[in-house]
């Protein structure tokens, strides 16, 4: 199959995106039930966070099990600056310090590839559940922390699960513009020629220390404000929260939605938070589905499951569909 | 008290090895890394219990079947499935693809199995032995015994037989080997369903210390991950090296520096390893 | 002043060695060859100067300034490009990004590339360059989907886009059917006459010879011959070094 | 197949859609009570004795004629014993407004939810017994009750048969390093740590370890005269064997609360757990909840475990409460329970007098067990902490 990669013009993304923001608000609209809200919520969380990890290991090709570290390192951050701290300023703050620590963890990649790099990040998360789990006197140890308080701008207090998903929604919008723009700006395409032959964007003049440094911080900073995010949305927040197996389910995020392509990780995240309700009567069952679904996606359609979108779209409109990032 | 600390050490740590060497086989001729390695721990485990417990079979017979039917399954189906369909693609896209397989074994064996923990009967009688101050069970002996032989067996099997000498060339030269006339698949395979035959030993050892569980192959196939990279993924002494130095460094990790921050301290020294010495103790560079 | 100075340049494998203390130099705007039988260090010495290889002894000086050892992304942006024997493309992404990502990292600060700078000049020349190549109908096609010789073609243009004063060409007409090549060799010339200095390595004798101005044989690592096309070719050392090699 | 699988994909796609149901109905003249409990992860198997529990309880209410002529009708809702879930779980639950909630057990996911019941005004039971689920209550206003004593009370008679029976001088500690671990630890430890009690040693062990050799090898070394384990079932079912191995249990006595005795225990630990003594809230053996056991046995072919008579008994309560106040007045349910005791003699569901005091923590009188052959043995009943509570229930 001969694949072309037409151009977004403007007006289109313009109306693209405004939709958009749209759909990311509906919820507080369409959905009475809380539960509902709350899924809603949780599910752009997860976008954050897939998408994060979707700049590392689909755009910049490397993979990373650290999200899981670095949502909790953020949750953490939140939830111990406490009130005390506004909101606004936590925020940012709990994505700057992962920011931070994901520089130095990117430069393992650097030297090694592949299940080595796969284990020192591994390695991180793990590290990252002892502290939280002993270093008891900061982190409260395996008890948690309790009454994560929600957050008020001004006198404007956004408790309830309608008010609190705006903040939501909002800075999962915010964060998705912000990736959307530095994909298609000239990193992302500096990422992609490290995936896709590193030595060569070396001999083009690429630094792949400085990139593959800055794809791991942003995606750990996307992580990090994820964390930030889930803390007041749970009110209470342990180690076991933040384990390991939460690393995997977000690659398999990534994976099953669409590795490397904007919208994949968004449709992965739908599928693992939204999926399981609609599927009702398989609830039990879900996740032996999911997992084989994954297996099948990773055989069948290397590309995930957007390229069953893209061959609905061609279908329609006999035309290939445009890639939202160059 | 250190005696029996190094005994202990050492009969987790055969089971660690012989775990690794299947994950140096399969790298070294398949140049693939198996994620769900733990699992395919489990799943002989299960089959044992499965022979022994519920359809009665007599011990040995028991293992028996649980071992050769784990080889077909995860030596033959495994590489004629996901192996065949992927190894072109690198190796990546495989690893991925074993996590969620790892995924998918849990979650089936806690849906369609039992999420509760079985204890398994040890091939040996358990009866603690004293020797020099040290206490300890005839079961590490055993451990340590059969892991030998089985080790011991295999490595040999790599050095004389004719397949097993096509396979060494396969993993020193893929390209060469090929030209040579090997079939680099036919190789594949039998490095798989070696590697099936070691995990299911390794479940036999493992079953009756770590409980026949749903989970119990996440702590074995990372702890025998850990002891692939640190020993040399390419060499088969390097991760019985391995191996044995992951049990130890656990074994005394706990006993004089730290229980809480036991498993971190394995994973600090994976990690400088992997930093300094990305081949590993053991291992030679890879071009 | 000389385009590249390279002085007693060794290059060892495992203590086996490829280049046994190489001595040549490039005149500015020159169109120099470099020859030789099959391992006898061509590419080696490509790699060495391109700093893809650290050099196990000597120095290599781009323009006076004394460029050994140092990273290949810098190499490249102080003004070195090079094509490849066996094409090193970026597969899944298109024609034009391939052109567009040569020049890009040449240009601004890391920054500044974020906030994407504008990229139209950059666009035009592109085009410009596929279209000298003849191949700007596939612009939006993935680079693997291009023919051989097209992708032979978009290597070349990559190495053009960032207007580089020293290009190094690795066998740039093997494999490409007999007219592609002779439009290839067109191309080479036509780019010489622009001004940039340009080493081609070859295998092709009757290529080399209407090519080039001056050339080097090179014969396991070592310099055999130097001078015009015809010294070299009645060079009694290198047609032993070709003879030996087919026997 | 390429092509085939998108259509496939679709198809699901479009099933789902059909299934995308919402709620349950709510018929008037029942009762709905909701469980929302560990289905599936590690929780999985304490999750399902606690729903045997609910149902069993409430067959046998429903056969009695119900609650106030209300039949029960429960629905069950899986927290995959992760927090995250079992809020969102809640959050369904609760949309079906149910009259009581039961459940969860593991305390992550129950302090997660509770203040969600809280703000609801519904009230819960649960399997969780961390002393910090009363601390989140209001005080004086309790939302949350437990199923059995909280583990800083249990600690509390440990600690004092500790002194005055066993008169252990050394002991040596080894808890699971989470919550149900190091609550346990520290209740113990600020209990006897006064009286003189030396903390020989003191160590973590890991969720779903294995091998236990360098932890007990300090034990040993340690010369303790007792060995304090406070770990998850699984876990000690596993290191009961290597205690046994290194000879420790001739060194020292070995004891500990509630997982290392209950049946998981010791269908993994086998004959290595014979001797072990220790204290349990609710034992299978214990003569006023000997006769439920016997049904559950016939039932289910195995001795139930703690996590079952919480539920049950809870479940109980429920129509004690309601049938006091005549009402499904989910206030008054709260204040009716709150500092007050009832008695066996009135509602023999609840199997033993239990009082509730105003932060939702319960008091009753509790077991000493021993393993003798694989099996629980009664040891002694350890009086509740405030006999005056249970006087109303004497005469």
């Amino acid at each position: 199959m001969r694949e072309t990669n037409p151009k977004i013009g403007p007006w289109t993304l313009l109306i693209g995106w405004a939709l958009a923001l749209l759909i990311l608000l509906s919820p507080i609209v369409v959905f009475r039930s809380q539960y509902l809200l709350y899924l809603s919520s949780l599910t752009c969380i997860y976008m954050i966070v897939a998408s994060g990890l979707n700049i590392i290991l689909g755009y910049a090709g490397q993979i990373s099990l650290a999200q899981a570290g670095f949502l909790g390192i953020g949750a953490y951050t939140y939830a111990l600056l406490g009130p005390s701290v506004p909101f606004w300023v936590a925020l940012p703050l709990a994505g700057l310090v992962c920011f931070v620590i994901g520089l130095g963890l990117g430069f393992p990649s650097l030297r090694v590839k592949t299940h080595f790099l796969a284990m020192v990040t591994l390695g991180f998360t793990v590290i990252v559940y002892l502290i939280l789990v002993n270093e008891e006197k900061w982190t409260g140890g395996p008890f948690g922390v309790f009454n994560i308080v929600r957050p008020r701008i001004g006198t404007l207090a956004f408790a309830s699960p309608s008010r609190y998903h705006i903040i939501v929604a909002l800075v999962t919008f915010f964060l998705l513009l912000l990736a959307f723009w530095a994909l298609n700006s000239q990193w992302g395409r500096a990422f992609k020629a490290i995936r896709e032959n590193e030595g060569r964007a070396e001999m083009l003049g690429v630094n792949l220390r400085n990139y593959k440094l800055m794809a791991f911080a942003i995606g750990s900073a996307f992580a990090g404000v994820g964390g930030a995010l889930i803390a007041p949305l749970f009110g209470y927040i342990d180690p076991t929260m933040f384990a390991l197996g939460f690393s995997f389910q977000f690659l398999l995020m990534v994976v099953v939605g669409g590795t490397g392509r904007f919208e994949g990780p968004l449709l992965g995240a739908m599928i693992v938070a939204l999926l399981p309700e609609f599927l009702r009567i398989t609830e039990k069952f879900f996740p032996v589905i999911f997992a084989l679904a994954a297996v099948l996606i990773m055989v069948f359609m290397p590309k995930g499951s957007v390229s069953a979108v893209d061959w609905v779209y061609k279908r329609l409109t006999g035309k290939e569909e445009p890639h939202l990032t160059k | 008290m250190i005696e029996q600390l190094l005994i202990k050490g050492l009969s987790l740590g055969a089971i660690y090895a012989m775990i690794a060497i299947g994950f140096c086989l399969l790298w070294q001729t398949s140049r693939l890394v198996n994620f769900a390695e733990g699992e395919f721990v489990t799943i002989p485990a299960f089959l044992m219990v499965l022979f022994y417990s519920v359809l009665h079979f007599p011990y040995p017979l028991a293992i028996l079947t649980a071992i050769l039917l784990a080889a077909l399954l995860l030596g033959l189906v495994m590489k004629k499935t996901l192996v065949d369909a992927l190894i072109t693609r690198g190796n990546t896209p495989f690893v991925v693809t074993t996590i969620a397989l790892g995924f998918f074994v849990r979650d089936f064996l806690t849906v369609f199995a039992t999420p509760e923990a079985m204890s398994f009967p040890s091939m040996v009688r358990q009866t603690p032995l004293h020797f020099a101050g040290a206490v300890f069970s005839s079961l590490d002996l055993w451990n340590i015994l059969i892991a030998a032989v089985v080790i011991i067996g295999v490595s040999v099997f790599i050095r004389k037989s004719k397949p097993g000498k096509a396979l060494q060339a396969v993993a020193q030269n893929r390209e060469a080997a090929v030209i040579m006339g090997i079939d680099a698949q036919k190789m594949i395979l039998l490095a798989f369903s070696i590697n099936a035959v070691l995990v299911a030993f390794s479940a036999a050892l493992a079953a009756p210390i770590y409980m026949v569980k749903y989970d119990m192959g996440n702590e074995l196939g990372l702890k025998a991950f850990y002891a692939a990279i640190i020993g040399g993924f390419n060499q088969v002494r390097g991760a019985l090296l391995g191996g044995l130095l992951v049990g130890l460094i656990e074994t005394l990790t706990a006993a004089y520096i730290s229980t809480q921050y036991k498993s971190g301290f394995v994973l600090l020294v994976l990690i400088v390893v992997i930093l300094f010495k990305p081949e590993g103790l053991l291992g030679t560079e890879e071009q | 002043m000389k385009a590249l100075q390279v002085e007693g340049l060794k290059k060892s494998f495992h203590g086996f060695p490829a280049l046994r203390g190489v001595d040549l130099y490039v005149n500015e705007g020159e169109l120099f060859g470099l020859i030789g039988p099959n391992g006898s260090g061509k590419t080696t010495l490509f790699n060495c100067v391109t700093g893809v290889l650290r050099c196990s002894a000597g120095k290599v000086a781009f323009k006076g300034r004394e460029i050994t050892n140092s990273a290949p992304d810098a190499i490249y942006r102080m003004g070195i490009g090079r094509t490849f024997q066996l094409i090193e493309l970026f597969p899944n992404m298109t024609v034009l990004e391939n052109m567009l990502l040569a020049v890009q990292e040449s240009q601004g600060s890391m920054l500044s590339r974020l906030f994407r700078i504008r990229e139209d000049t950059n666009e035009r020349r592109a085009l410009e360059l596929l279209d000298f190549l003849r191949i700007s109908h596939v612009q939006d096609e993935l680079a693997k989907n291009l023919s051989y010789g097209q992708q032979k073609l978009l290597d070349f243009g990559m190495v053009m886009m960032s207007k580089p004063d020293l290009i190094l060409l690795d066998e740039p007409t093997c494999g490409v059917e007999i007219q592609m090549r002779q439009e290839m060799m067109d191309h080479i010339k036509e780019l010489n006459k622009q001004g940039t200095t340009i080493i081609v390595i070859e295998h092709n004798m009757d290529v080399v010879m209407n090519l080039c101005t001056r050339m080097v044989a090179l014969d396991s690592g070592e310099k055999i011959a130097e001078g015009s096309p015809q010294e070299i070719q009645s060079n009694q050392k290198v047609i032993d070094a070709y003879f030996g090699e087919e026997e | 197949m390429r092509r085939l699988l998108p259509v496939g994909v679709l198809a699901a796609v479009a099933i789902i859609l059909f299934w995308a149901v919402n709620g349950f109905a709510q018929q008037q003249d029942k009762v709905t009570i909701a469980v929302v409990i560990e289905q599936s992860g590690p929780g999985a198997a304490v999750g399902a004795r606690w729903i045997r529990g609910v149902q069993m309880a409430s067959d046998e209410i429903n056969a009695a004629g119900g609650i106030l002529g209300k039949k029960i009708d429960t629905f069950i809702l899986d927290t995959k014993t992760e927090a995250p879930v079992a809020v969102a779980a809640m959050r369904k639950a609760i949309e079906n407004k149910p009259f009581v909630v039961m459940g969860p057990i593991f305390s992550g996911s129950t302090i997660a939810v509770m203040g969600l019941l809280r703000d609801a005004g519904i009230p819960e039971f649960v399997g969780s017994e961390s002393p910090n689920v009363g601390k989140q209550n209001i005080a004086n206003n309790p939302n949350t009750f437990l199923g059995s004593l909280n583990v800083e009370l249990s600690m509390q008679k440990v600690a004092k048969w500790i002194t005055e029976v066993l008169k252990s001088k050394k002991i040596a500690l080894i808890w699971s390093n989470d919550e149900l671990g190091k609550s346990g630890r520290e209740a113990l430890k600020k209990l006897l740590e006064p009286q003189g009690v030396q903390f020989v040693t003191d160590i973590a062990t890991e969720l779903g370890q294995s091998s236990f050799t360098g932890e007990l090898s300090r034990i040993k070394a340690s010369g303790a005269d007792t060995l304090f384990i406070y770990m998850h079932e699984e876990e000690s079912g596993k290191l009961l064997p290597q205690v046994r191995e290194l000879g420790l249990d001739k060194q020292m006595k070995v004891v500990g609360h509630d997982t290392l005795l209950t049946e998981d225990t010791l269908r993994l630990a086998k004959d290595a757990a014979n001797g072990v003594m220790g204290h349990v809230g609710l034992s299978p053996v214990a003569a006023p909840l000997k006769p439920v056991a016997d049904k559950y046995l016939a039932k289910y072919q195995e001795l139930p475990d703690h996590n079952f008579y919480k539920s049950y008994i809870s479940m109980s309560l429920i129509k004690a409460v309601v049938e006091q106040n005549k009402s499904f007045d989910q206030q008054k349910f709260r204040e009716k329970l709150k500092n007050s005791t009832f008695c066996v003699k009135n509602y023999p569901g609840l199997l033993m007098d239990v009082h509730y005091d105003e932060k939702g923590d319960l008091d009753r009188e509790s077991f000493l067990i021993k393993i003798e052959n694989q099996k629980q043995v009664m040891a002694g009943i350890l009086a509740p902490l405030h006999a005056d509570w249970f006087e109303s229930c004497k005469k």
